[in-house]
């Protein structure tokens, strides 16, 4: 009987059985492990086992279910419409379930929010659910309790503060699912609670702003496909920004030379930190951040005078920052109309001078949009000032860390600590869990019900695709128990639903179809009436007086970024979230703090020297682009409690930040950097930043593949006629399969890179290895910096397996481990691997991947596992694609075209009598990227968008000069400059 | 087996001269040992060519018919596989390994037939007459049986040689 | 060469002893079991005397073992074994047994129990045997050492020839010794060879089921589909094994076998109650790198199931026909020709199908489009 | 039978063959001194614990050294090829030697083929070690097996397989061969009964017959005339594993001839390093002299001239080539992170043997055993430069990166040196370290004893 089997048990015991799901077992052998083990073993004495005559094969039990469920057969994968939202990102999801085991996230291709990908936090959240740290029973200080006496406690004292009119204080993230603001809205009447809602990173100044402005505190619409020119001040909207997946996808729609207009969009971004939005921006203008304001205050002047408005005379930035802003001017007043600026800083005042721009390029309408607006990120800092308020009666905590992730984090601690009842009702243990009386946990969002509303107008569901793992219940269904509420929470949407959005439809009639339906597509979308906006210019007027005053303060700015995957501190926990590079610096597992080349080299700061930094310790980085005056450190790291040991990397920037006039704001001004003498190695994945003058990432501008599609590539046709072989070449009758990356379109999001560790088991090595350069994702994103290292250019250029129809690794593997499919494939056989690495040694792309120690413990020799992240233990094995093998030690492995998806289409389409219709083959990296940027598809197909696109003037293949034949192609990337 | 009759020598030279003189007077000599191989000994003993290159020429042929002969099979019939694009046959990859199997086959079959012809191997034991064979006595071995002379002529002639510590063995009769 | 050789050897027949002596000891310290204290001794022996039939006098009944073997049998014997029934009535008492036996109910039993008259001390006995039995469990089956010691035989054998062809010389002439190391060693490297093949295979496994379900009754006999219970063949990677449920379907009905009469079927329909699965003993089993689908073979390819599974409906209790080795596989793929006029997916090998018109070639392999590539099955 | 006054004698003193006999059986004769038991006590102590570090990284991986992503290679492969270099001397000395009728092989061939012998065995424990999954080692032989799969004759790899067990079957044929009269030399002198019949057992009966000298030194010139080309393969193939790659610094044609002359370089360099002691330690001056250092000095400056020009032409061919990937490499091999690696190799290996050139030092012995530790050192440092150097920055910039051996891979080929220096210390224990029944076959023509002396009877066939 199989360990993995153990939760489903502890399962049963605590679960009513709702449908047959919960009952059996399947029958799927679960323990083939000792089998194989054993094999292995026996292949270390070879024959003389067999002659001891009394080595009989084990038995194995198969398991069939009890009753089987119709929609789930044994091996077969089924999937369900549901959402993802967590700390401000949402998205909009089919959970892949194998064997009752959510494995996979995939983009809802019906969503109107990301129908084509999702970001890699999304893709890695399957590892959150299958976390082993996460709660697994009720706690009182400490002890374990049951749910009964917990609630019974609970709501007596409860009742009892009630009446004697202390304070009862209900904090919780942005909460948009609208039932549950409906039940606690129940819960505060019925206890006389506050409600207060707080944010890691708080963009309370947005709406501010919109509410002073045009008397509308909402947060609106960004349509980044609708503008010719976009300017971003310090704005991630790629890669952190209010909604990156969704503007990844618009930003993508304006870089497609293929399919959209010959007319790209042209980005400048002013920034001080190199962003992942500021290495992807045609024109990068370096500007430190306390310059933000004195740049939107240029540029709203400069357009005014253009507009004949009346402006407010500030002191100019530093004249060569007001040359290089002279092109964004001009480019913006060309394009009124069809412009968009956004600003990447919670500082009302900017916001409402932003907003001024706006107002002039008349962006109102067309690329901003006030109908749809999202309901995130509603936290406010008044929250904190609830909770520091004196005598908290009581205080419950649903899924808030403040204690970590806010700058008086310390008065925070007091304050809980003082309350008279303290209660948590997060999943997994954390900093301000740990300081509160009562531990109530909640199940991950994959065992949860739930409703959201994250756009208005666009109502997702989120259904449950894995029974509660351990003893924990839902927030909601707490809240229900205690306002005495029978009602499942289940019910409860529904009822809400039926309540609120049946009668905004016209569909169906019945009530119940209407509500399989919407779980069924896991969104209802109903219209949104639009809003009159009413333009207040004196708002705008006092916000440039306001900013024309600020003070220049001497000395280093710190700003505080949000890293891609790490986010405001919830990746920390996820192995694979940390695991991957940051796209920028590319470095894993660790913040640092990034200085300007030029700082550097004046203090003589190498990188992973630690210094001082304001009131951080931490190792610097030397990150070309910076502005000179700016240090850039991440949040999100330096998390001490619901982590294991090994994870826990990294400083907490949080401390830092600052409140001013009740905002938050990312940042601080006179700082000063002090060497400490002590050196820290940063896990860097890739050490060497230049291309060194090759031809690997090809690029041109659009005013030159305008005159010539084969600009920047014109290497590509010698390499065709005349790098030959002396050899024939074998055919492909069938498929060829192939691959085609848009250098345009590719962001460096690295969404593809953790789709792809999802898809196909790959292990996470931990800092350490990471060190010892022993990381093993299959698909890594190369970035390449050119021009000055003050303000470089950057190019990105994500690489993988090129199966390669002349493949230097495939002759060189003694076993033939590793050879070519008639279908172009370059397979591994991971099982007759031997591990020489001469494969590797012969990949001049780098692609393959060794298992150095014993990470997943496949392994067949004992006591040799390798696994910090504790990823080897069964609950998080249940992660596993069950589909692909779990590579043991000593066996390399490398991007295989998720050959599992192939076969399992090939079979479909032989199965329905059909041929395989292009499109319907997504490779995981493919599926995952919102910019469309990875095509994937049969070559000998000519229809197919992957031939189309291999034939395109601007494809080429990397390395293409030694003639190995890749069957991943490129596409130049275009820059739109002048 | 006869009576055999044995002296020795000192110096090569002086073996090789005393064979010529047991030669000149009609005697066939059983055996020579000697401690080293003495140049110009088999010429006068007129010691046929030995078939050993012959043989190891031979099993060099089958060694590489081998080798050759199974890389061409897998990668035809036994199991085609495509190996970075190289055609099924790439017979330059084949050399290397026909090439060590002729060499083994040829070594290890030559070493082989040496040690059967030669009847030597492990466990053998030899008839030594002398142990100084193998330091510095050069001996010479005449047999009753194969001269038409009795042990004392044989002995006669060879003491006339200049052999020293002429000796007889009585074989079983 | 062959001092070498005779150094491997020895070291091999020191390591097979060594091996050996310690699987002895191993062996004798777990045989020891023990007596429970329920019922004496005497009672135990006598009980299973008669249950033995091992009496002194002739008997009018049939012994009870000559239809209730020990262990579900290897060969199907459709009535409970010993083991179970002792289960079964562990905490019942011996009349309860009593009654059973003599005035059994179902149609099949009572047949059989027909004529049967036990004597109630005879009967208190063997319900003593039987507690023991299910108590201690049936004896463990020793391991069999034939062929090791075979081998270490053969070794000696070739040891004392070696030996004596360097340093006794006892024997006349060479060749004697010589041949018998020969044969000898071809004999060893046989043995070895054989095992090594046989090395994680497994044909001709026939496990003991939980319930003597006979494949040859229900697809043989009565001539059920295996697609009836084996739905997701055509369609899935796995088969599917009925779930309980599944089974119920007709046998909430059928509770009565023809031969097994109600023991068996009883056995699912208590899962049945109790909201179980029965827990099977798996037969066909691939390695974890081998990522077969039945749906590729069954649905897409028309495979019969007896293809690999042989002749399921002839057999009593399953057995695995084939060793699911790669080389099997792999033949089967050379050999199986691919339905490439009917199926539209085929379609794209415009080649092969310009071909087949042409008819330069009359039918298009598995292994001709890529159904012996490593990456078919391992990924 | 001509005699030259002419030539140096390769043998010095008035040896007889009765004292050939005795100085060079004397070590098997007499007990082992203290310092034998304190090399052997040593360098079996290293061994173990090279051993014990194999044993942990097989037991927990690969990742235990310090290779990675980039450079899959490390000095596992660098202490493969630089110890199979060392095994080339003994073969080249027995084999081409002997074709080429050099009579100053004699004394010291038996010596470099058990150097040999015992080189391949720890070059051949590299590749072994090196694989990720050792106990699947056996998938790299083309056995018949039910999964119908056989090997890739493609890879050069598998013909190092070939190549190395080859080789060392036949280096083992070849020097056992030339043992068995010489096991029957011993066998004769030993007086206990039982080492008389072990002697014998290993001697294979070996009685001296004209017969059996006639058809051993037929056997023995085949053997040469096969393991000439043996040895020229064996690096060739070798080098294949690098040649036959796409990694610039790898991919060179010049290869082969580059790596054979390397290795005789080393090889020679370690035979010096060996002979040296040993003659001085066995007493054994008057049988390996001055001469024989100075010929094997000689032997020395030339391979050690065409290693130098290979350096040179590969550079040379890295600019003409006029391939980009493949001067940066070269480039980065003189001037790069791992250039001390590259000054090394090229002072130790280029500059120093040129000192040869000079009679004195060329004779000098005690200039000699430093200058061949020298060659040794850049000879490994050649290996490392080409594996480690070449990976470390090929194609992809971004896959660039550093390589630092973990303890225990330096640990392991520590251990190397202890099994060979175990094996040896046996060696001169059990077996003669001179061939004797060669020596004594030129010391007619060659021994100080002989060399001007009137021979009697020196043409009988004139009489």
């Amino acid at each position: 009987m199989s360990e993995e089997n153990k939760y489903w048990h502890i399962l049963d015991e605590f679960e009513p059985v709702e449908d047959a799901r919960t009952k059996e077992t399947l029958d799927v052998p679960v323990d083939a492990s000792s089998r194989r083990n054993f094999l292995k073993l026996l292949g270390l004495g070879t024959a003389s086992a067999e002659l001891i005559a009394s080595c009989k094969r084990p038995v194995e039990k198969a398991i069939p279910y009890f009753i089987k469920p119709e929609e789930i057969s044994p091996g077969k994968a089924a999937y369900y419409a549901s959402s993802y939202f967590n700390q401000n990102e949402f998205s909009s999801v089919l959970v892949k379930v194998r064997d009752n085991r959510p494995i996979k996230l995939e983009p809802n291709p019906k969503s109107v929010i990301n129908p084509s990908g999702t970001s890699g936090k999304v893709q890695a959240s399957v590892l959150d659910v299958y976390n082993v740290n996460r709660f697994n029973h009720p706690t009182k200080s400490g002890e374990k309790i049951d749910w009964a006496t917990a609630d019974q406690e609970i709501v007596t004292q409860l009742r009892e503060l009630a009446n004697q009119g202390d304070n009862i204080i209900l904090v919780t993230p942005t909460i948009i699912s609208p039932s549950t603001q409906k039940l606690i809205a129940e819960f505060c009447t019925e206890f006389n609670a506050e409600w207060q809602v707080y944010d890691a990173i708080a963009m309370d100044g947005y709406r501010e702003a919109n509410r002073r402005v045009y008397g509308n505190a909402v947060l609106p619409e960004y349509h980044f496909d609708k503008a010719e020119c976009i300017v971003s001040i310090g704005c991630d909207f790629l890669g952190t920004w209010l909604s990156p997946v969704e503007f990844s996808a618009q930003y993508a729609k304006r870089r497609d030379l293929r399919k959209g207009t010959h007319d790209l969009n042209r980005h400048y971004q002013v920034e001080a930190g190199m962003s992942l939005t500021g290495s992807n921006a045609d024109i990068r203008i370096r500007a430190d951040k306390n310059e933000y304001g004195r740049v939107v205050t240029y540029i709203y002047n400069h357009l005014a005078a253009k507009n004949g408005l009346p402006f407010i005379e500030s002191k100019p930035p530093t004249a060569e920052l007001a040359e290089n802003l002279s092109g964004l001017l001009s480019d913006l007043v060309e394009n009124k109309g069809k412009a968009l600026v956004v600003c990447g800083d919670n500082n009302p005042e900017y916001q409402v001078i932003v907003n001024g721009i706006n107002q002039m390029l008349k962006s109102n309408g067309t690329t901003i949009t006030w109908n749809n607006n999202y309901n995130h990120f509603q936290g406010t800092e008044k929250s904190i000032d609830t909770i520091l308020k004196e005598n908290i009666g009581a205080i419950v905590l649903w899924d808030v860390n403040p204690v970590y992730n806010h700058p008086s984090a310390d008065k925070v601690k007091a304050a809980i600590e003082k309350a008279k009842l303290s209660v948590t009702l997060s999943s997994l243990p954390d900093e301000t869990s740990d300081l509160c009386d009562y531990v109530l946990p909640s199940p991950s969002f994959m065992e949860s019900w739930d409703d959201a509303e994250y756009k208005k107008g666009v109502v997702s569901v989120l259904q449950p695709t894995l029974h509660k793992l351990f003893d924990v219940r839902q927030a909601q269904e707490t809240l229900l128990s205690w306002l005495g509420n029978d009602t499942v929470w289940r019910e409860y949407i529904k009822n809400n639903w039926l309540a609120n959005y049946y009668l905004l439809q016209t569909t169906t009639l019945d009530k119940d179809r209407f509500w399989v339906n919407v779980v069924r597509s896991g969104e209802f979308v109903y219209d949104v009436k639009s809003t009159l906006l009413t333009y207040n210019f004196d708002e705008v007027k006092k916000a440039l007086v306001t900013v024309s005053k600020e003070k220049v303060v001497d000395g280093f700015v710190i700003e505080l970024v949000e890293n891609i995957n790490i986010g405001t501190g919830h990746g920390a926990l996820n192995p694979w979230l940390q695991e991957c590079p940051d796209p920028v610096t590319r470095i894993a597992w660790d913040n640092y703090a990034s200085i300007a080349p030029s700082i550097a080299r004046q203090m003589g700061i190498k990188n992973g020297d630690v210094i001082k930094v304001g009131a951080l310790t931490i190792p610097a980085f030397v990150q070309p682009g910076q502005a000179d005056h700016t240090v850039s450190v991440a949040v999100g790291y330096g998390r001490t409690i619901g982590i294991p040991k090994e994870l826990v990397t990294g400083v907490n920037a949080y401390p830092l930040s600052l409140i001013q006039n009740g905002f938050r704001l990312n940042s601080v001004v006179g700082v000063s950097i002090e060497k400490t003498g002590e050196f820290e190695k940063l896990p860097l994945v890739q050490g060497h930043q230049s291309q060194e003058g090759r031809p690997l990432a090809r690029e041109a501008t659009l005013k030159e593949w305008k005159h010539d599609h084969h600009a920047g590539n014109e290497m590509h046709e010698v390499a065709e006629h005349h790098a030959t072989s002396l050899y024939p070449g074998h055919e492909y009758k069938g498929h060829k399969w192939a691959m085609a990356i848009d250098l345009s379109k590719c962001t460096g999001c690295s969404a593809c890179v953790l789709a792809c560790n999802t898809e196909n088991n790959i292990p996470v090595v931990g800092k350490k290895e990471v060190l010892a350069v022993h990381e093993m994702a299959w698909i890594r994103i190369d970035r390449y910096y050119s021009g000055e290292e003050d303000n470089p250019e950057v190019v990105r250029q994500p690489v993988m397996c090129q199966h390669c129809d002349n493949a230097p690794c495939e002759n060189v593997c003694p076993v033939a481990a590793t050879n070519h499919s008639s279908e172009g494939l370059n397979q591994m056989a991971y099982n007759r691997c031997i591990g020489t690495r001469y494969c590797n040694n012969n990949c001049p792309y780098k692609v393959r991947r060794f298992n150095w120690l014993d990470y997943t413990g496949a392994d067949s020799i004992p006591n040799n596992r390798y696994d910090p992240a504790n990823l080897t233990v069964d609950l998080s094995r249940m992660r596993h694609n069950p589909d692909v093998t779990v590579r043991a030690k000593g066996v390399i492995e490398k991007c295989s075209f998720c050959v599992q998806r192939i076969q399992e289409k090939k079979l479909n389409a032989k199965l329905e009598g059909r041929q395989l219709y292009d499109g319907e083959l997504q490779s995981a990296c493919q599926q995952a990227c919102s910019l469309n940027a990875i095509v994937f598809g049969d070559v000998n197909n000519p229809e197919s968008e992957v031939a189309q696109m291999m034939k395109d003037p601007r494809n080429y293949h990397l390395l293409e000069e030694i003639h190995t034949l890749p069957s991943v192609g490129y596409l130049t990337k275009i820059r739109n400059i002048s | 087996m006869g009576a055999i009759v044995y002296g020795y020598f000192t110096d090569e030279l002086d073996l090789l001269h005393g064979i010529k003189e047991l030669q000149e007077k009609g005697i066939s000599i059983e055996d020579v040992r000697t401690p080293f191989p003495v140049h110009g000994l088999d010429s006068v003993l007129k010691l046929r060519r030995s078939h050993l290159p012959k043989v190891a020429f031979l099993a060099g042929i089958v060694g590489l018919t081998i080798g050759m002969g199974f890389q061409i099979w897998v990668f035809t019939k036994g199991w085609p596989l495509n190996f970075g694009g190289k055609p099924y046959m790439s017979i330059p990859s084949f050399i290397p390994v026909a090439f060590e199997l002729t060499v083994l086959f040829a070594a290890y079959t030559m070493g082989i037939s040496f040690l059967v012809r030669s009847k030597l191997g492990p466990g053998q034991i030899p008839d030594i007459l002398d142990e100084k064979v193998t330091d510095d006595h050069f001996q010479i071995i005449l047999s009753e049986e194969k001269n038409k002379m009795n042990n004392e002529e044989l002995s006669a002639a060879l003491a006339a040689t200049g052999a020293l510590d002429v000796k007889l063995l009585k074989g079983e009769q | 060469m062959s001092h070498q050789l005779f150094k491997v050897q020895s070291l091999l027949n020191l390591s097979f002893l060594a091996l050996f002596l310690f699987s002895c000891i191993a062996g004798t310290a777990k045989s020891s079991d023990s007596h429970s204290g329920k019922h004496s001794r005497s009672d135990v022996k006598q009980g299973e005397r008669y249950y033995k039939g091992l009496l002194p006098k002739a008997s009018p009944n049939p012994s009870c073992v000559s239809c209730h073997y020990y262990k579900p049998a290897d060969t199907i014997n459709w009535n409970p074994a010993s083991i179970e029934i002792a289960e079964l009535y562990l905490n019942k008492s011996s009349e309860d047994l009593e009654e059973v036996l003599l005035s059994p109910f179902g149609k099949v039993m009572s047949v059989a129990h027909a004529n049967i008259d036990v004597p109630q001390d005879q009967i208190q006995y063997v319900k003593a045997y039987m507690d023991n039995l299910a108590e201690n469990g049936l004896p463990k089956d020793k391991p069999s050492f034939l062929k090791l010691l075979l081998f270490l035989l053969i070794g000696g054998v070739m040891t004392w020839a070696l030996l004596d062809l360097i340093f006794f010389h006892k024997v006349k002439f060479k060749a004697i010794p010589i041949l018998i190391i020969l044969l000898a060693l071809g004999y060893q490297l046989n043995m070895a060879y054989e095992a090594a093949v046989k090395l994680g295979r497994s044909d001709t496994y026939q496990p003991d089921q939980p319930i003597k379900f006979s494949h040859k009754v229900h697809a043989g006999d009565n001539k059920i589909d295996c697609m009836y219970c084996h739905h997701t063949a055509d369609e899935s990677k796995s088969a599917n094994i009925p779930s309980t449920s599944l089974c119920m379907n007709c046998h909430i009905v059928v509770r009565e076998g023809a031969r097994s009469g109600k023991f068996e079927i009883k056995k699912l329909v208590e899962a049945y109650e109790e909201g179980r699965s029965i827990e099977w003993v798996r037969i066909h089993q691939l390695p974890d790198h081998v990522f077969f689908a039945h749906a590729q073979h069954v649905g897409a390819g028309k495979l019969d199931c007896a293809q690999c599974h042989g002749a399921v409906e002839e057999m009593h209790i399953l057995k695995q026909e084939n060793d699911l080795s790669m080389g099997w596989c792999l033949n089967c793929h050379r050999e199986t020709k691919v339905d490439f006029e009917d199926n539209e997916y085929y379609q794209m090998f415009d080649e092969f199908h310009k071909e087949l018109s042409e008819g330069t070639r009359d039918s298009i392999m598995a292994s001709d489009i890529g159904a012996n590539e490593c990456s078919k099955c391992h990924y | 039978m001509y005699v030259s006054p002419v030539r140096e004698p390769l043998i010095n003193g008035e040896k007889s063959y009765k004292d050939i006999t005795d100085d060079v059986i004397a070590p098997i004769h007499s007990k082992p001194g203290k310092f034998w038991y304190l090399g052997i006590g040593i360098s079996s102590t290293v061994m173990l614990f090279g051993f014990a570090m194999i044993a942990y990284s097989i037991w927990f991986g690969i990742g235990t050294w310090g290779v990675n992503r980039t450079i899959g290679w490390g000095w596992s492969i660098t202490n493969f090829v630089w110890w199979v270099g060392i095994g080339h001397a003994g073969t080249f000395i027995s084999a081409i030697l002997l074709l080429f009728r050099q009579k100053w092989r004699t004394s010291i061939n038996r010596a470099a083929e058990a150097m040999t012998i015992i080189a391949v065995m720890c070059a051949g424990l590299f590749p072994l070690i090196h694989m990720g999954r050792l106990p699947l080692g056996f998938f790299i032989f083309p056995y018949p097996n039910t999964r119908e799969l056989w090997v890739n004759f493609n890879s050069p790899l598998l013909w190092d397989v070939f190549a190395i067990s080859t080789y060392l079957l036949v280096s083992l044929l070849f020097w056992y061969m030339g043992l068995l009269p010489d096991l029957g030399t011993i066998r004769d002198r030993m007086k206990t009964v039982w080492k008389k019949k072990a002697y014998n057992f290993l001697s294979f009966g070996w009685k001296g017959s004209a017969r059996h000298w006639h058809r051993h030194e037929s056997m023995s010139l085949i053997l040469a005339g096969l393991a000439a080309p043996l040895v020229l393969s064996v690096h060739t193939i070798v080098s294949f594993d690098f040649a036959t790659s796409v990694i610039p610094g790898w991919h060179t044609t010049i290869f082969p001839p580059y790596f054979v002359s390397g290795a005789v370089f080393s090889g020679f360099a370690m035979v010096l390093t060996l002979m040296i002691v040993t003659r001085k330690a066995l007493n054994l001056e008057k049988y390996i002299t001055v001469g024989h250092i100075e010929s094997m000095n000689k032997v020395i400056i030339a391979t050690g001239s065409v290693v130098g020009i290979a350096y040179i032409t590969e550079l040379f061919m890295a600019w003409y080539s006029g391939v980009e990937y493949e001067r940066y490499a070269f480039v980065n091999r003189a001037l790069g992170p791992y250039a001390w690696a590259y000054w090394i190799m090229m002072t130790c290996n280029v500059i120093s043997p040129q000192l040869l050139w000079i009679k004195k030092l060329r004779r000098s012995v005690g200039f000699t055993f430093v200058l061949s530790i020298f060659i040794n050192i850049g000879m490994w440092f050649e290996r490392f430069v080409i594996v480690v150097t070449s990976l470390s920055r090929d194609y992809l910039p971004s896959s660039w990166t550093m390589y630092k051996p973990t303890w225990v891979e330096v640990a392991i080929f520590l251990g190397t040196f202890g099994l060979f220096f175990t094996l040896f210390f046996l060696f001169i224990r059990v077996f003669p370290v001179i061939a004797i029944a060669e020596v004594k076959s030129i010391a007619r023509s060659s021994a100080k004893k002989f060399i001007g002396k009137s021979v009697r009877n020196d043409q009988p066939e004139k009489h």
